[in-house]
């Protein structure tokens, strides 16, 4: 399924893809650069330079501080990037090991599985988040764990449905016939199989966690001062909205970018994933 | 009114998807010419994707919209149905046209109970000026005539609530309430067990006389075809290849595909001659199964739903039996007999009270779905070693050695096996999805070989192949079965392949064995009721059905 | 059809959102009346005068409740319910003539009785309060009673002369213990209700003993959340008075609708060090950063330049307590800085943590720019953000930090502002410790002669000051808008807003 | 109708155990929040006696196990104790509170409801077509737009270019319903939009999916009109399907209306919350995340009932 040469594409999954690629590509790239050069250094404040619009030495203009919002965006990309892929990576690890027991195993395992990531879900998310990151203070780590408890239900849902589905299926039957280790047809036989479904949860739990990400981080209780994040700057402007508008727009261009682009991304996804197993 | 004697005429017509990027494509429908005469049966056979199913849609007027006819016409009792408004296209849905289709499972919303959705063709007509109660009157009618004794409480349930076959009647109903003049079958009864085919060709084949229906049936299967209607047409890519009687066309074709598809509906002509293997019945048997009970759990806030069913969920009710060694057992039922049940507690899926004694570390088992039967995401040289790995015999095969000349011996174990099963080397790497439906079940019987078992259960694993490969995969296990010895369990419907190599068979109903014996006394003097029903739709099938007046 | 329903539902919203916009137009401030919306950025919690902790809830109750004694807007101390004081040699009994006149909000009579049991409740000596002062500083408090000419008489511990200045503590009818839902005073205004998270509404106390005061008949204390959403408020006209704001944004109101006031707020914005730990234990250290950094830039980044650069521990709004000769100690000066550092043995700088409080945008945005300009000298200053209530847990009572800033308030007293560098005191969170101090400090409350005592108080600044104990930065400025249809608005010195004053402008 | 009741029998147990671990979750999270309540409260100045006191007073030197069941009975009772730092009933600070986010989260999903569906609709009809596409695009912008992202762009739009002040002040229901559905109008738009679009999308390939379904052809058979087909046959099975996106939509919308709060200086439980964080009140905190959590779960179990009442299959089983 995932070998290059059944892989199908629909022109409609096509647009999408392309799309998707060039807005996250934008902020990617940005991030990329950010590690090498920044046109200032992004936390270095100047007195002298504060609230500039945009102009041939500041392309972007300047905050309160006299920061470049160039640099500044440049460097935030790198949280926004960093915070959704580590808060995924936990969700989907910690979504997979509960999840694909629960689904194969049903019974007592699944319901209580299920109970916990039900009882999880019952929060609204950023409540969740929010309150996990106040208990245990605001920075980057616990903004990552925070988000990845809370999205690994979610996760969880994904692959105990797609387990039960591919479960009842006869090469799964053959396999528990023929002996195999119930760890080794959740790992080797059912995970490969639901990896289809999962590269859209991911992609969509990017974009679902920037969301969140920004939210706390304008809420001031996701990355700290003077570290860049795109929520963080747009709370710090807001203040400035009448004077330095440019403090406002170009952040949250980039934050609409990124998670436009995984959007568009995880739709060419679905689309391709739709189409191909109509086949 | 006027009678034709064609009700319909489509005349060359020709009909393609066009799309931005080819607006000229190759037809759907290439020169359809043909003509429906009055009280009729009609039968229209091809492949899937022959263009069948779109003559019925381009009858009805209800193709899709991107479909363009680019010639021709259609008439239905004279006049030009491709000149009328779509209003009155419509209006002669239901009123003078009526549809049954395929799949009678999501046919019907399952929101609305059936009744309301019967009143909805009455209401949907409005020269048809009825009251609620006449309204009433003519659907109890017309379910009565269509089969259901209990016509009232049908129209109070939702189509979840109903099986299969009375799904299917009350569409027959749904299409005949007004008593069109003529009525299109897309495939009614390809999801519907045998017993339950015979009744419904039956149902319509009454329609036809009693109400003077004309109908068009669409169908694949020729067999279906051959005792019910009166002409055949057989299309292929959109034409239209091969029309006659339908005697003449089954007894005779003249047309090569025809000849095909005829041989395709009778697989026995291709299986003659496996001559099943002396079986020793004083060894011990490879399986005994004793007393099996076995049923699916209710959840724990079900109890007291659906309180008719009572409180029994059993399938199966002690069921025992043997296989003795290097024996092939076919077993037959209908569906919802307990066979699949049976297999899954033989195979130690399902909890079940009874005793199951296997002779061999392994049973090896192969599926129906050849689509489903193996992983697609992996290659079938990762099927073959997880086999063996999984078998505990790998070491034992792989002896000592280096890492790499283990795996050598591994693999030359498994290029062997695969050999056995008409597999070349070159088939390790593909993935599934690269391979046939026939490729596919040699695999997962190759995957059951490598494991080295004593028998092999077999669930209904030609039902979806057709009849080319289901005889090659017929051979391959009778070789198997000459000689590597194991015993095979062959569960299937297919009473003509039971009655080809299975020596002994089984005979199960509503969860019991009740018959057990040779296979030609069993198949030539049943002694149970459930046996003879089996045999007399599978008789029937193929032969003219009596219309009772 | 349809199609018609959909654009006239996509009208109506639209008319909708416009409608909002106009709302906040059209809601003004009832102009006939004489009321007044003061914005404020707190939530207010608590109304019992003993217990208000919060700068918040003192700004509010300053006009409900008044004490013996009360501040005016140049920082006086003046008499107030109280009609003088006679002070023992020895500073150790404080009598106090009661004034004549005055009726509680309730209507009852104040009298000495009223006295007695308010100051004993301040001070933790009523029955079942086992000695647990309410108000901390009150604690030294022995005894209270009435004389029996009226007067009142406070017997202390220890001789004090410094107490005089905590007799502003509000006064409340005896045996009154239902402050926090009801208050009840003789200020100038009386409290109506309080809706949380939305305002407190005081009205005019008829009955108040200066004739003639005060002008409105209600004032509003509204809620913003913050600075920037009090900004929006004043520029829609829903409130009129808004203390705290900076000077770029005051900027962006309209000069014809509002006053700007600026006025020092006799805060000290402190970049505390915490002297326990390495390696600000070294002198040098702390003198390196103090010299690394420029008040300047701080001030234009934090406050638009409204501040004064303090490099001592007291605001020039305490007048001639204040010592100028301190001035200009610590320009900036990076070669400076670095010499240090290399003397100290730091030539490659270190790492150092900021805990700052979150709910403080101000002293977040100090940390940020101290942050930069540290990083000039080697310093790497990461910026740890905690609410409040870890911040005092961790930082103020815990000490548990190693560097931070907040601004440090104080009644206006000289005596409180520098009591906390005793070694011994509970708000010495920078750990700081010299026996001089000490010493000094000691001594200051048994002095009665003005004279000296500034003296003394110039001693204290200059030994904080060569000890560089922390980096003092700014009293920043306090900013107010007032409606330009209210007068006689008067910023005062600290925490209060003193609505008694106020009129409408009468044309 | 059998099973019907027993059905509802199990979800509601289900609805109870949930909450349950809800509560306990609730619980054990403000448990282990660092930092002394009663410290906090008293301020830094305050002297070790009296911290000991008010805790004593607070009920905080008390074992876990008997703070958590005060606390659950309080909790059930509508009467979760007093706060810490407004010194007033939590249930009383919600209950002012809520009008704000419920306001707003009720006027986002009528605004979700009103806008999205008709678009569906009309998109449904002829997908591919330039309106349909417009709409699709538009949709997958506004779906990347977070809330407050929105409440400043529009904020932003009205003060700058049109000249307008758009932030209004509250007004309480009480005393003038219209100026209070007003002021609540515009944030509860920058809340909706995200989900518009995502219930635009939703529906719209649910419709699709619907009409393309067999009884829908079975009903084209029966000779019923498209309009028939689609208010009897297709938007209800569409609205089954959609029935717990909605939920989910509504608990996004509930999460979200806490942040856009803060955008336009509502007095809603949002800011409620995070003043509660920083003063470490618990009574207020658990209180506000165990009825906000509350609401969530009675959502989702009246999305499952009203799935139930629509559709006979979950029904009867």
């Amino acid at each position: 399924m995932l070998s290059s040469k059944t892989k199908y594409r629909s022109p409609e999954a096509s647009a999408f893809y392309t799309a998707g690629m060039i807005l996250l590509g934008i902020v990617v790239l940005a991030f990329l650069i950010s590690l090498f050069w920044t046109p200032y250094s992004p936390d270095a404040t100047d007195a002298s330079a504060k609230l500039l619009a945009p102009c041939i030495e500041h392309p972007f203009g300047t905050d309160n501080f006299g920061r470049d919002v160039l640099s500044r965006i440049m460097s935030a990309s790198k949280y926004t990037i960093y915070i959704s892929a580590a808060g995924v990576a936990i969700a989907l690890i910690l979504g997979t090991l509960a999840g694909i027991p629960a689904g194969y195993f049903g019974g007592y395992i699944d319901k209580g599985i299920m109970l916990l990531g039900n009882s999880i879900m019952c929060f609204p998310g950023i409540l969740l988040a929010l309150v996990a990151v106040a208990v245990f203070g605001a920075s980057v780590t616990n903004v990552i764990w925070a988000l990845g408890l809370v999205f690994a239900p979610t996760f969880a849902r994904v692959c105990r449905v797609g387990t039960m589905e591919i479960k009842e299926l006869d090469y799964i039957t053959h396999a528990r016939v023929m002996g195999v280790k119930p760890y080794r047809i959740m790992g080797f036989h059912i995970f490969p199989n639901l990896v289809p479904q999962l590269l859209p949860a991911t992609v969509i739990g990017l974009a679902n966690m920037t969301l969140f990400e920004s939210g706390m981080s304008y809420l001031g209780l996701g990355v700290q001062p003077p570290d860049a994040s795109f929520g963080k700057m747009l709370s710090d402007s807001q203040a400035y909205i009448r004077v330095a508008p440019w403090l406002v727009i170009f952040p949250a261009l980039m934050l609409v970018f990124y998670i436009l682009g995984l959007y568009f991304i995880s739709e060419g996804l679905r689309v391709n994933l739709a189409k191909g197993g109509k086949r | 009114m006027t009678r034709h004697i064609h009700i319909v005429k489509v005349h060359h017509l020709t009909l393609s998807f066009p799309t931005r990027n080819d607006p000229n494509p190759k037809p759907v429908l290439d020169d359809v010419d043909f003509g429906i005469r009055d009280g009729e049966i009609l039968g229209l056979i091809g492949n899937s994707g022959c263009g069948k199913t779109m003559t019925s849609l381009a009858i009805a007027g209800l193709l899709p919209e991107n479909a363009e006819i680019t010639s021709g016409s259609i008439k239905f009792a004279g006049k030009n149905l491709l000149e009328m408004s779509p209003r009155e296209r419509r209006s002669m849905l239901g009123k003078d046209i009526g549809m049954i289709f395929q799949e009678p499972s999501t046919a019907l919303d399952p929101l609305m109970v059936v009744g309301k959705q019967l009143e909805e063709v009455l209401t949907a007509h409005k020269e048809n000026i009825q009251t609620k109660e006449e309204r009433h009157k003519t659907i109890t009618d017309m379910l009565e005539l269509v089969g259901f004794t209990n016509a009232e409480e049908i129209m109070n349930r939702y189509p979840h609530q109903l099986s299969g076959g009375q799904r299917q009647r009350v569409l027959i109903a749904g299409a005949a309430l007004l008593k069109p003049r003529l009525l299109i079958c897309d495939e009614p009864t390809s999801s519907l067990d045998t017993v339950t085919t015979v009744s419904i060709l039956q149902l319509l084949k009454e329609l036809c006389h009693n109400l003077h229906i004309t109908i068009l049936f669409i169908s694949h299967d020729l067999s279906v075809v051959r005792g019910f209607c009166d002409r055949v047409m057989v299309m292929r890519d959109g034409k239209i290849v091969d029309r006659d009687t339908a005697s003449d066309i089954l007894s005779n074709p003249r047309n090569a595909f025809t000849a095909e598809l005829l041989t395709n509906a009778r697989l026995d002509t291709r299986i003659m001659g496996f001559e099943p293997i002396k079986v020793d019945y004083t060894k011990d048997p490879v399986l005994t199964a004793t007393d099996i009970t076995a049923g699916y759990g209710r959840r724990l806030f079900e109890r007291g739903k659906n309180k008719d069913e009572k409180a029994d969920n059993k399938v199966l009710h002690d069921v025992s039996l043997k296989v003795y060694p290097n024996e092939i057992v076919g077993l037959i039922g209908g569906s919802g007999s307990g066979k699949t049940t049976l297999i899954r507690s033989l195979l130690g899926l399902l909890p079940h009270s009874g005793k199951v004694e296997i002779k061999s570390p392994r049973i090896g088992v192969i599926f129906q779905d050849p689509v489903s039967c193996l992983n697609p995401a992996h290659t079938i040289k990762w099927h073959m070693s997880e086999a063996l790995e999984a078998s505990g015999k790998a070491n034992e095969i792989k002896g000592e050695g280096t890492y790499k000349e283990r795996k050598a011996k591994a693999l030359a174990r498994i290029t062997a096996v695969l050999e056995i099963c008409g597999l070349g080397e070159e088939h390790l790497t593909r993935h599934p999805n690269e391979l046939s439906g026939g490729q596919r079940q040699r695999v997962a019987i190759a995957m059951c070989l490598i494991q080295d078992p004593s028998l092999i259960i077999a669930d209904e694993p030609f039902s979806s192949l057709d009849a080319s490969s289901s005889a090659e995969l017929l051979k391959l296990m009778t070789d198997i079965n000459r000689e590597q010895h194991t015993a095979f369990l062959i569960i299937t419907h297919n009473i003509h392949i039971v009655r080809q190599i299975a020596p002994r068979v089984i005979v199960m109903s509503n969860g019991k064995i009740c018959e057990e014996g040779t296979t030609s006394e069993v198949l030539t003097n049943p002694q149970s009721e459930a046996t003879s029903k089996l045999l007399d739709a599978e008789r029937q099938i193929h032969v003219i059905l009596p219309v009772q007046n | 059809m349809k199609s018609n329903i959909i654009k006239s539902a996509i009208a109506a919203l639209a008319f909708g959102l416009m409608f909002t916009s106009f709302a906040g137009c059209t809601r003004k401030p009832g102009n006939v009346d004489s009321n007044a919306v003061v914005g404020i950025t707190q939530e207010p919690g608590i109304f019992d005068p003993h217990t208000v902790v919060a700068a918040g809830d003192r700004e509010i109750i300053f006009n409900v409740y008044e004490g013996l004694y009360k501040y005016d807007s140049k920082g006086n101390l003046n008499p107030c319910l109280a009609t003088d004081v006679a002070i023992s040699d020895d500073a150790s009994v404080y009598t106090f003539t009661i004034r004549e006149g005055v009726k509680f909000h309730d209507g009852s009579d104040f009298d000495a009785a009223d006295v007695v049991y308010s100051l004993k409740r301040a001070a933790g000596l009523l029955e079942g309060q086992d000695g647990v002062a309410l108000v901390g500083e009150l604690d030294s408090i022995k005894d209270v009673k009435a004389t029996d000419d009226g007067k009142v008489e406070v017997t202390l511990e220890a001789g004090n002369t410094e107490l005089l200045s905590y007799f502003t503590t509000g006064i409340i009818p005896e045996n009154y213990d239902n402050c926090q839902t009801a208050p009840v005073g003789t200020g100038p205004f009386k409290f109506e209700s309080y809706n949380p998270g939305q305002s407190v509404i005081l009205v005019k106390n008829d009955n108040y003993w200066q004739k003639g005061l005060p002008y409105l008949d209600k004032v509003t204390f509204k809620v913003c959340a913050d600075m920037d959403a009090g900004l929006t408020e004043l520029a829609t006209g829903s409130i009129d008075i808004f203390p705290y704001l900076t000077t770029d944004r005051a900027n962006q109101l309209d000069k014809n609708k509002y006053n700007i006031l600026s006025n020092g707020s006799n805060m000290v914005q402190i970049f505390a060090l915490n002297n326990a730990v390495e390696p600000l234990n070294d002198l040098k250290v702390r003198q390196a950063i103090n010299y690394a950094i420029s008040r300047k830039d701080v001030i234009s980044v934090t406050m638009d330049g409204a501040g004064v650069e303090l490099t001592t521990a007291m605001s020039p709004a305490m007048g001639s307590y204040y010592d100028t000769s301190l001035d200009g100690t610590f320009n900036q000066d990076i070669e400076k800085a670095k010499a240090l550092l290399a003397e100290a043995g730091y030539e490659n700088g270190f790492n150092i943590t900021c805990t700052v409080p979150s709910s403080y945008l101000i002293h977040v945005n100090t940390a940020v720019e101290l942050a930069s300009e540290l990083k000039a000298v080697g310093i790497n200053m990461e910026i740890k953000q905690v609410d409040w209530a870890t911040w005092l847990d961790t930082v103020y009572t815990g000490r548990q930090y190693e560097t931070t800033v907040i601004a440090l308030t104080s009644d206006y007293a000289p005596y409180d502002v520098l009591e906390r560098y005793q070694s011994a005191s509970s708000g010495n969170f920078i750990n700081y410790k010299n026996d001089k101090v000490d010493e000094l400090m000691a001594k200051i409350p048994t002095i009665s002669d003005t004279k000296q005592k500034t003296e003394l108080y110039h001693q204290v600044l200059k030994l904080l000051t060569d000890d560089a104990c922390s980096v003092y930065l700014q009293d920043p400025a306090t900013i107010t808008a007032v409606s330009t249809r209210l007068e006689g608005y008067n910023v005062y010195p600290m925490y209060v807003q003193d609505m008694s004053q106020v009129k409408p402008v009468t044309k | 109708m059998q099973g019907k009741t027993g059905y509802f029998v199990g979800k509601l147990i289900e609805l109870v155990v949930t909450l349950f671990l809800v509560s306990l979750l609730v619980f054990i999270a403000f448990s282990i929040i660092p930092g002394d309540t009663a410290r906090v409260m008293l301020g830094p100045d305050a002297t070790e006696a009296q911290v000991n006191l008010l805790r004593q007073q607070l009920g905080l030197d008390k074992p876990l196990v008997v703070r958590y069941f005060t606390w659950l009975f309080g909790i059930l009772t509508f009467n979760p104790g007093t706060s810490y730092a407004y010194n007033m009933s939590v249930g009383e600070l919600i209950a002012q509170r809520l009008p704000v986010t419920l306001g707003m989260s009720v006027f986002a999903m009528l605004m979700v409801i009103a806008i999205s569906y008709p678009l569906a609709v009309l998109s449904a009809r002829k997908p591919g077509r330039l309106g349909d596409q417009i709409c699709s695009v538009i949709g997958h912008v506004l779906f990347a737009i977070p809330p407050y992202v929105a409440s400043l762009l529009m904020i932003l739009l009205a003060s700058s270019m049109f000249r307008l002040i758009t932030v209004g002040t509250y007004v309480k229901p009480s005393d003038d319903f219209l100026a209070y559905v007003v002021c609540l109008l515009l944030p509860s738009f920058a809340v909706a939009l995200p989900k518009i679009a995502m219930s635009f999308k939703f529906l719209r390939s649910s419709i699709i999916e619907q009409r393309a379904s067999d009884y829908v052809r079975t009903s084209k058979s029966h000779g019923l009109s498209d309009l028939k087909i689609l208010i009897r046959h297709v938007l209800p099975n569409s609205n089954v399907s959609s029935i717990t996106i909605i939920s989910i939509i509504l608990s996004d919308i509930l999460g979200g209306s806490l942040i856009v709060e803060q955008v336009f200086n509502l007095p809603g439980l949002g800011r409620l919350l995070l003043a509660a964080i920083s003063r470490r009140d618990f009574p207020l905190l658990s209180g506000i995340v165990f009825y906000l959590a509350f609401i969530t779960v009675l959502l989702y179990f009246l999305s499952d009932i009203a799935a139930a009442i629509t559709d006979p299959r979950i029904r009867l089983k």
